[in-house]
């Protein structure tokens, strides 16, 4: 009885504490799955850093939106000259960097000339590899002219590895980044957290939260319980989907569901027999049951897909029904092929739960097929070094979060190693395309192109699920790119 | 009513009874002396007066101290007892006293723990105590730990804590039976002194007949639990009653025969010429020079075939080493041992005939066999030796011989080694000496482990042995009086020197060394003591 | 005949033999049958509670977790006893060979690189292995062996050290017989009471280290259950599904136990000093 | 005493050498490349060679392990290759945390295994030791991790006693702190604890049947001023003993631990410095926790001359 009494006493203790806090909360507390290595959005490939960094600390010419659309950002405005060469932005004037300096178009300049140099650090060179000069017209106005026309090339400047920064700061930004944004880095503590605070010289709308914390939980569980106590106030990209109905129905959380640009596939090594014969690739696209992978894995989190295309894209092509749940199928498809008895082949998975998960049931229903899988789960670097580099799978799951990336199938030395001339032309024609018509009628048939050809296992698109604090107002449903605006984000009380 | 009065004491251990209706007595003083071999329950009989007995164990009787029953005394009250009016002194000095405490410390303990003085005077009494059982404060501060302390100090220790307090009754375990001869009658000497000084009681528990004859005023002998003879001492040897009380002494002062004199056959068989034996100490700085220490100093002697010879010395003197090296299980820095004028190396290079030529039997019957083996197995693991080893029938039936020819019976040979007794063992590891035929045995401590009973059948085997197979022995012990019965010449062994070598019987009754004079004199002898008495 | 006497009235050996016969027996039984089978997946029945089809429900694929622990002992114990082999078969030679050649530079040798394996936090060797060569039971075999050895050398030398000033030892030399074949007739067996006391201890935490292994994903990879890897995976359900925590929890506890009871009970049979104190 | 903690000192050199030589063998090994893990999938062949190039990745491994070895001894243990920061400052801020636990945790173990193994051992065969045994053997049996989620569940998630893990930071006050660590350093300390009691328990048995205790018993002690006088100070050699073995299982346990708790601690950075193939960080880890062993090791040796005289006797 005595103990009961205390409990309440520090139970009501805590109550009142919290409600202390409550009233006038500034503040928030953003738990992260990864931590960045470094905070230089443009050094690395880390989507960690962008949670951290984009659109809060870093800014680039334009940006992405809540839903995936591009925002004029540091360019107030550009013009596209009718060849589509030759690309004039306008700076906002009076804009400055967290340190005070101001940035024009010299900055501009520096950051896409660096991200392109030969000694370039940037994970996506690529997109800076039309550019064949950056010129600073006047402080507020520069000129980017492409050696070859790229109707993705707006697209491509909202990247966070195409932020702008200084040249004057940009040698420290991998532990203290400044840049132009409404908020300002603050403190790092290795291994728990990432500070930043409000700028209040910001050029924009000014953020209304004062300061907010990014707190690194990789464990699920972890991130579950942080959650549940309260000790983060919101999670973005939340790790669990097993733990979402219990947050849905606890009053004191919300749960933003929205989508990602990331399509899951089943990637398969397109060089490696059997599976350079596309009757194997196809028959094993029947033995997949999609629904029970979205229903096992993420529970039921999740939209099919039939094709390597985010489904919110009015471009979407809804090809699922060529590859069907169809074992018996998939079977007789099999010995047609050659293979009455099946064969052996390696899963390898990299670390998130869609793939460890959906493995174990990729590898169930393959084998129902007489297709035996082994699996190996793998460390990212390992996966990088084996699957990624070495071309040494046979099959593995990987999300491809990069937005609009089904370029990378004109790419045969990309790990699945799909080489179609016919594929490689569409995307010449893609570039070379502005008009948006034209651009619409050539992706679809991308799609189905790579559909037909059964290149890969297409699974799922990848939910974005956030649980927040149920005050919170302002945050993403989707997730375009891997980011945590913070910008418009608010308590309400 | 005496001061010490024990009447029809039982005690039993989860119902198995160990002692049977024992009485004795004693008076302030007095020294009575409980003589008794292992098992016949003497120390549990002291135990008992005690009350530190094992769990599980019962007392009936009565054990009145001045008149007071301790079987009715409570724990508290027997705690006030203990140390206070009672003293303990146990066999093994080496492990009674705690380590991790000073010597001080421990003594001081007796007088604080019965809350009878302050710490200072307390440690005043310490220090006059250990003065008094010898050991003063110049070489023995209050803050020597015990292992800076030999065998001998410590047991000055133990006595030091008993006596303390100056209690009326002290109780003495075996407390030399871990000691040298040298030892044991400078601690007997001193257990004397503290009594008369003192007036207490002492009860002095020993096996050997000799130390209690010397000292006791009284003696109880003790057989499997039970009293089967008491009394004032001489009165007792002069007129044995009982057979047990007869055998006993007869064991103890036991000859074995020689046979006849056996024609001295002139040829050498071991001969050790300049042995020297050097142990490398640990270094004692990173680079220093390593240190070394020699335990047999330039040893030289001969035996010749069909010889008994003996070699006596206390412990560390170099003996054991020595015999180490003859049987070519240490290397030696310096000399050399040969055998039929074959010379012995150490290691696996010793060839097998030469070793072939002798066998050894140690000291202790529990240890010397292993355990997981029949005795058909152990008894026959020299057969290693022979050139082609025997097998099957012929391997069993040499067994066999070996097992009657030391009393044992054909069948043992099945049996696990744990079946016998200490003698027994003893017999079947003679069994194991002899079966390849040796022509030397080297005998190291064989009967030192062994009750007085025992031994004197295991000396009458080996003697018997000898005369009938023509065997040689090096007889080691630090037993003076066994080796005086059973070997023709002896030698006396100090700090890896051979101080004295000559016929036996002249060296005991003519010693020339001053140790050895020592050594003599300070051997307990029953005869002496009876002798001196009639005097 | 007194020795089975002994034996069926050790109440922690009984205790822990049934124990340890349970999950062996039940690991044993899983290759021949399991209610249900685990490589298959049951999506649509997946987080059901404890029932009478299920006896421990199932867990987030819809496998029968009853099944899995039974093949999950399998596992558990087929990893322990490999590894405890290993420290075995390579530790107790090095010991005997370190016990006879002592303070010679062999010895020496043998001793600090039992030393040094010893200064190496055992899960961080672990993780080392792993990650050179990859998840997979036999790595957490190879990871969990490498600790069993220093603990056999060590323990066969000091056993065999104190063997060899032991007079049968010396009647053997007498004997004329080599070290090795001293080592093998006369200390080995010696020291196998020891071995078997040890074994069953070192068998124990080979289970627990084969948990804490798989827990981390270093351990068997799927689809082959695994206690470790079940309790993993379960963490995120704990709050909604505890059942899928608990029960393999529940089989490592009294594996463990068991083992360890069974250990303390051999030790207390084995001992020759207390058998005599027992008399 | 001194020369024997100088010989000690050599050899525990000597060890820290050799250890050094096998995690670097180890971990050069290792398969992965950290320039390509931070460039992630998209990157250009040489923009990673740009990267190994600024890493300092394309000298030779021995080359690498004398520039490791020697910075090492002059506390420059190079700079991580993800997040270009000394190594010496990352593990001077996770050390701040598993130092810590590791404290925490073996006084807790220490705290609940003392008085219970004593308390068993003086009423050997009651229902007091059978039940404190029967607990401590449950104790050795369970995984900490197991335990830690346990723990989680009724104290985090239930009673919400108890954060579900993290660290707020030194900065934030003592009792702030220690509240973070206390559930792991439970979860830690329950099979360290039941070990050591057991052990305590046993050792101070085995002490009491010793001949010494005998001897103080006929002093007039009784059997409790006994145990405390004489039996426990010699019992705690072996407790001693298990208590350095245990440290070497405390780390290994915290690692784990410290992933349950998400605690940024070494152990998790060695977690975290693997999958991100940053192997100098790695290195100095595993090095660093190494050491911790063998300098535990060297301090419990001497120790046992602060408890033992014989022992410092032998200078």
């Amino acid at each position: 009885m005595k103990h009961f009494k205390l409990r309440l006493a520090i139970a009501s203790a805590l109550a009142i504490t919290a409600s202390l806090v409550y009233a006038e909360t500034t503040d928030i507390t953003v738990g992260v799955t990864l931590e960045p290595p470094h905070l230089d959005p443009t050094g690395a490939a880390a989507g960690a850093i962008d949670s951290v960094v984009y659109a809060n600390v870093f800014e680039g010419l334009t940006r992405f939106a809540a839903d995936g659309s591009i925002l004029p950002a540091l360019a107030e405005s550009w013009t596209v000259s009718d060849d589509g060469l030759v690309y004039t932005f306008s700076l906002h004037s009076g804009v400055k960097f967290h340190d005070g300096s101001s940035m024009d178009s010299g900055d501009v300049k520096f950051s896409l000339d660096r991200a392109r140099a030969d000694d370039s650090t940037n994970a996506q060179k690529a997109l800076f590899s039309g550019i064949d000069t950056v010129e600073a017209l006047d402080s507020t106005t520069v000129r980017v002219t492409l050696s070859a026309p790229n109707g993705a090339f707006i697209f491509n400047m909202a990247w966070g590895d195409a932020v702008i920064v200084a040249e004057e700061t940009i040698a420290d930004a991998k532990t203290n980044p400044v840049g132009t944004g409404p908020f300002v880095f603050t403190n790092w503590v290795q291994g728990d957290s990432i500070t930043i605070t409000k700028n209040t010289d910001y050029w924009g709308t000014p953020a209304r939260l004062n300061s907010a914390t990014f707190k690194f939980i990789s464990d699920p569980t972890a991130a579950f319980a942080a959650l549940m106590a309260e000790d983060v106030d919101a999670f973005p990209i939340y790790p669990a989907p097993e733990n979402l109905p219990q947050f849905k129905a606890d009053s004191r959380f919300q749960v933003l569901i929205g989508s990602t640009e990331g399509e899951t596939i089943l990637s398969t090594n397109n060089k490696m027999p059997p599976f350079d014969n596309v009757k194997v690739r196809e028959a094993m696209s029947h033995a997949i049951d999609r629904q029970a992978i979205i229903d096992g894995a993420m529970f039921g989190l999740g939209t099919p897909i039939g094709t390597h295309f985010a489904p919110h894209n009015p471009d979407y092509v809804d090809l699922t029904g060529q590859s069907n749940y169809d074992p018996a199928l998939a079977i007789s498809m099999l010995a047609d092929a050659g293979y009455p008895d099946g064969f052996k082949t390696t899963l390898k998975l990299p670390p998130p739960s869609y793939a460890r998960r959906g493995g174990e049931i990729i590898a169930a229903q393959l084998r129902e097929v007489g297709i035996d899988v082994e699996i190996s789960n793998l460390e990212w670097a390992q996966w990088l070094e084996q699957v990624f580099r070495g071309y040494d799978f046979g099959l593995t799951i990987v999300s491809h979060t990069e937005p609009m990336d089904i370029g990378i199938y004109a790419r045969p030395e990309y790990y699945f190693q799909y080489d179609s001339a016919d594929f490689q032309q569409l995307m010449v024609d893609l570039n070379a395309a502005t008009d948006p018509d034209a651009r619409s009628t050539i992706l679809k048939a991308a799609q189905q192109m790579i559909s037909d050809d059964y290149v890969n296992g297409y699974l799922f698109q990848l939910a974005s699920a956030t649980v927040a604090n149920a005050n919170i107002v302002g945050l993403w449903h989707n997730a375009p790119t891997q980011a945590t605006d913070l910008t418009a984000v608010y308590w309400n009380d | 009513m005496k001061f010490l009065q024990i009447e029809n004491l039982n005690l039993s251990i989860y119902g198995m009874g160990i002692l049977k209706n024992v009485s004795l007595s004693a008076e302030k003083g007095e020294i009575i002396g409980v003589i008794g071999e292992s098992g016949s329950g003497k120390s549990m009989m002291a135990f008992s007066v005690m009350d530190l007995l094992p769990t599980g164990t019962e007392r009936s009787g009565r054990i009145a101290l001045d008149g007071q029953d301790l079987l009715t005394k409570t724990e508290a009250q027997m705690c006030a007892i203990r140390g206070n009016d009672i003293g303990m002194i146990f066999q093994e000095p080496m492990t009674a006293l705690n380590p991790v405490k000073t010597i001080g410390d421990q003594v001081a303990e007796t007088v604080l723990i019965h809350g009878n003085a302050s710490r200072n005077k307390a440690s005043q009494i310490a220090r006059d105590t250990l003065n008094r059982v010898g050991l003063p404060a110049e070489q023995f501060p209050l803050s020597r730990y015990p292992h800076e302390l030999s065998g001998g100090q410590r047991q000055r220790v133990v006595i030091a804590m008993a006596i303390a307090l100056q209690p009326k009754l002290l109780i003495a375990d075996e407390p030399t039976t871990a000691l040298d001869v040298t030892t044991q009658a400078q601690i007997l000497d001193l257990l004397k002194k503290l009594v008369a000084e003192d007036g207490m009681c002492l009860m002095l528990i020993t096996h050997d007949l000799g130390v209690v004859a010397e000292l006791a005023d009284h003696i109880v002998i003790m057989k499997t639990g039970e009293v089967v003879e008491a009394g004032e001492t001489h009165a007792l040897f002069r007129n044995m009653q009982h057979p047990y009380t007869k055998a006993l002494f007869e064991a103890s002062s036991h000859v074995p025969d020689k046979g006849d004199a056996r024609a001295a056959e002139p040829a050498p068989l071991l001969e050790v010429r300049d042995a020297i034996r050097d142990y490398v100490l640990p270094r004692k700085t990173v680079f220093g020079k390593q240190g070394s220490f020699r335990a047999v100093n330039k040893v030289s002697f001969t035996l010749t075939k069909g010889e008994n010879l003996g070699l006596v010395g206390e412990s560390g003197c170099g003996k054991s080493t020595l015999t180490r090296a003859i049987l070519g299980l240490e290397e030696l820095q310096g000399g050399e041992i040969r055998i039929n004028n074959t010379t012995v190396q150490a290691g696996t290079h010793m060839p097998r005939e030469l070793r072939r030529k002798m066998q050894v039997v140690f000291q202790d019957p529990y240890g010397s066999f292993n355990p997981r083996h029949k005795v058909a197995r152990l008894v026959a693991e020299p057969f290693h030796l022979l050139e082609v080893e025997l097998n099957g029938a012929e391997r069993r039936k040499a067994v066999e011989e070996a097992l009657i020819e030391v009393g044992m019976q054909p069948l043992d040979a099945d049996k696990y080694i744990h079946e016998f007794s200490g003698g027994q063992r003893q017999r079947i590891a003679i069994a194991r000496a002899l079966i390849i035929k040796p022509d030397l045995i080297i005998l190291d401590e064989a009967v030192s482990a062994l009750d007085v009973s025992i031994r004197a059948q295991i000396l009458d085997l080996l003697a018997d042995l000898s005369s009938r197979l023509n065997l040689s022995y090096l007889f080691i012990s630090h037993d003076l009086s066994v080796v005086r019965s059973v070997t023709d010449r002896v030698m006396v062994m100090k700090s890896g020197e051979i101080v004295e070598y000559g016929v036996t019987e002249a060296v005991f009754t003519n010693p020339q060394h001053a140790y050895t004079k020592t050594l003599i004199a300070a051997a307990p002898s029953l005869h002496d003591a009876l002798e001196k008495e009639n005097d | 005949m007194s020795f089975l006497k002994s034996t069926l009235r050790n109440r922690s050996f009984m205790i822990g033999a049934s124990f340890a016969a349970l999950f062996i027996g039940a690991a044993l039984l899983s290759y021949l049958w399991t209610p249900f089978d685990v490589t298959k997946l049951d999506i649509p029945h997946k987080l059901r509670k404890p029932n009478a089809v299920h006896w421990f429900g199932t867990d987030h694929f819809g496998r029968d977790i009853f099944s899995m622990i039974m093949v999950g002992a399998r596992t558990s114990i087929a990893v322990a006893v490999v590894a405890v082999g290993i420290g075995i078969i390579l530790g107790v030679p090095l010991g005997l060979t370190a016990a006879a050649r002592k303070d010679s530079l062999l010895d020496e040798v043998i001793m600090r690189t039992n030393d040094l394996v010893f200064a190496f936090p055992a899960l961080l060797i672990a993780i080392m292995i792993t990650a050179v060569f990859g998840p997979s039971a036999i790595n957490a075999i190879i990871a969990i062996g490498i600790f069993n050895i220093p603990v056999f050398a060590r323990m066969t030398r000091g056993a065999a050290l104190s063997l060899w000033t032991r007079d049968f030892v010396l009647s053997a030399r007498v004997a004329g017989k080599t070290a090795p074949r001293i080592s093998i007739e006369h200390i080995l067996p010696n020291i196998l009471n020891l071995l078997i006391v040890q074994g069953s201890i070192q068998f124990s935490l080979g289970i627990l280290a084969e948990a804490g292994l798989s827990y981390v994903g270093l351990g068997a990879q799927p689809p082959l259950p695994s206690w470790g890897r079940m309790l993993a995976e379960s963490q995120t359900m704990i709050s909604f599904a505890p059942h899928l925590a608990i029960f393999p929890g529940i089989a490592i506890v009294f594996t463990v136990l068991g083992l360890n009871l069974m250990g303390d009970g051999l030790r207390d049979l084995l001992d020759p000093r207390l058998r005599q104190a027992r008399k | 005493m001194l020369r024997y903690s100088l010989k000690r000192l050599l050899s525990l050199g000597l060890s820290l050498l050799a250890a050094s030589a096998v995690i670097f063998l180890t971990i050069e090994i290792v398969p992965g490349d950290p320039a390509s893990y931070m460039l992630g999938i998209n990157a250009q062949a040489d923009t990673v060679a740009a990267l190994r190039e600024e890493l300092g990745l394309n000298v030779s491994a021995f080359e690498r392990y004398i520039s490791w070895v020697g910075g090492m001894l002059t506390g420059d243990f190079g700079t991580s290759y993800t997040y270009r920061t000394p190594v010496v400052d990352m593990i001077g801020d996770r050390i701040m945390i598993s130092l810590p636990l590791a404290i925490y945790a073996l006084s807790l173990s220490t705290l609940i295994a003392f008085p219970a193994g004593i308390l068993a051992a003086s009423k050997r065969g009651s229902v007091t030791d059978v039940s404190i045994m029967g607990a401590t053997q449950v104790g050795v049996a369970i995984p900490n991790f197991w335990f830690a989620m346990l723990l989680v569940v009724v104290f985090s998630i239930n009673l919400r006693w108890f954060s579900a893990g993290g660290f707020p930071g030194w900065d934030k006050g003592l009792i702030v702190g220690l509240k973070a660590l206390t559930l792991p350093a439970i979860s830690l300390a329950l099979p360290q604890a039941s070990i050591l009691a057991r052990v305590m328990r046993s050792a101070l048995i085995d002490t009491m049947n010793e001949d010494f205790v005998r001897t103080a018993r006929a002093k007039g002690l009784s059997k409790r001023q006994a145990m405390w006088r004489h039996a426990l100070r010699n019992a705690m050699i072996p407790v001693l003993t298990i208590i350095g073995l245990q440290f070497s299982f405390l780390i290994a346990g915290a690692i784990i631990i410290e992933n349950v708790f998400f605690l940024p601690g070494l152990g998790r950075l060695v977690f975290q410095s693997i999958s991100q193939r940053d192997l100098i960080v790695v290195e100095s880890v595993v090095m660093l926790l190494v050491f911790a062993v063998v300098i535990v090791t060297f301090i419990v040796d001497l120790t046992y001359a602060a408890v033992d005289p014989r022992l410092r006797g032998r200078s």
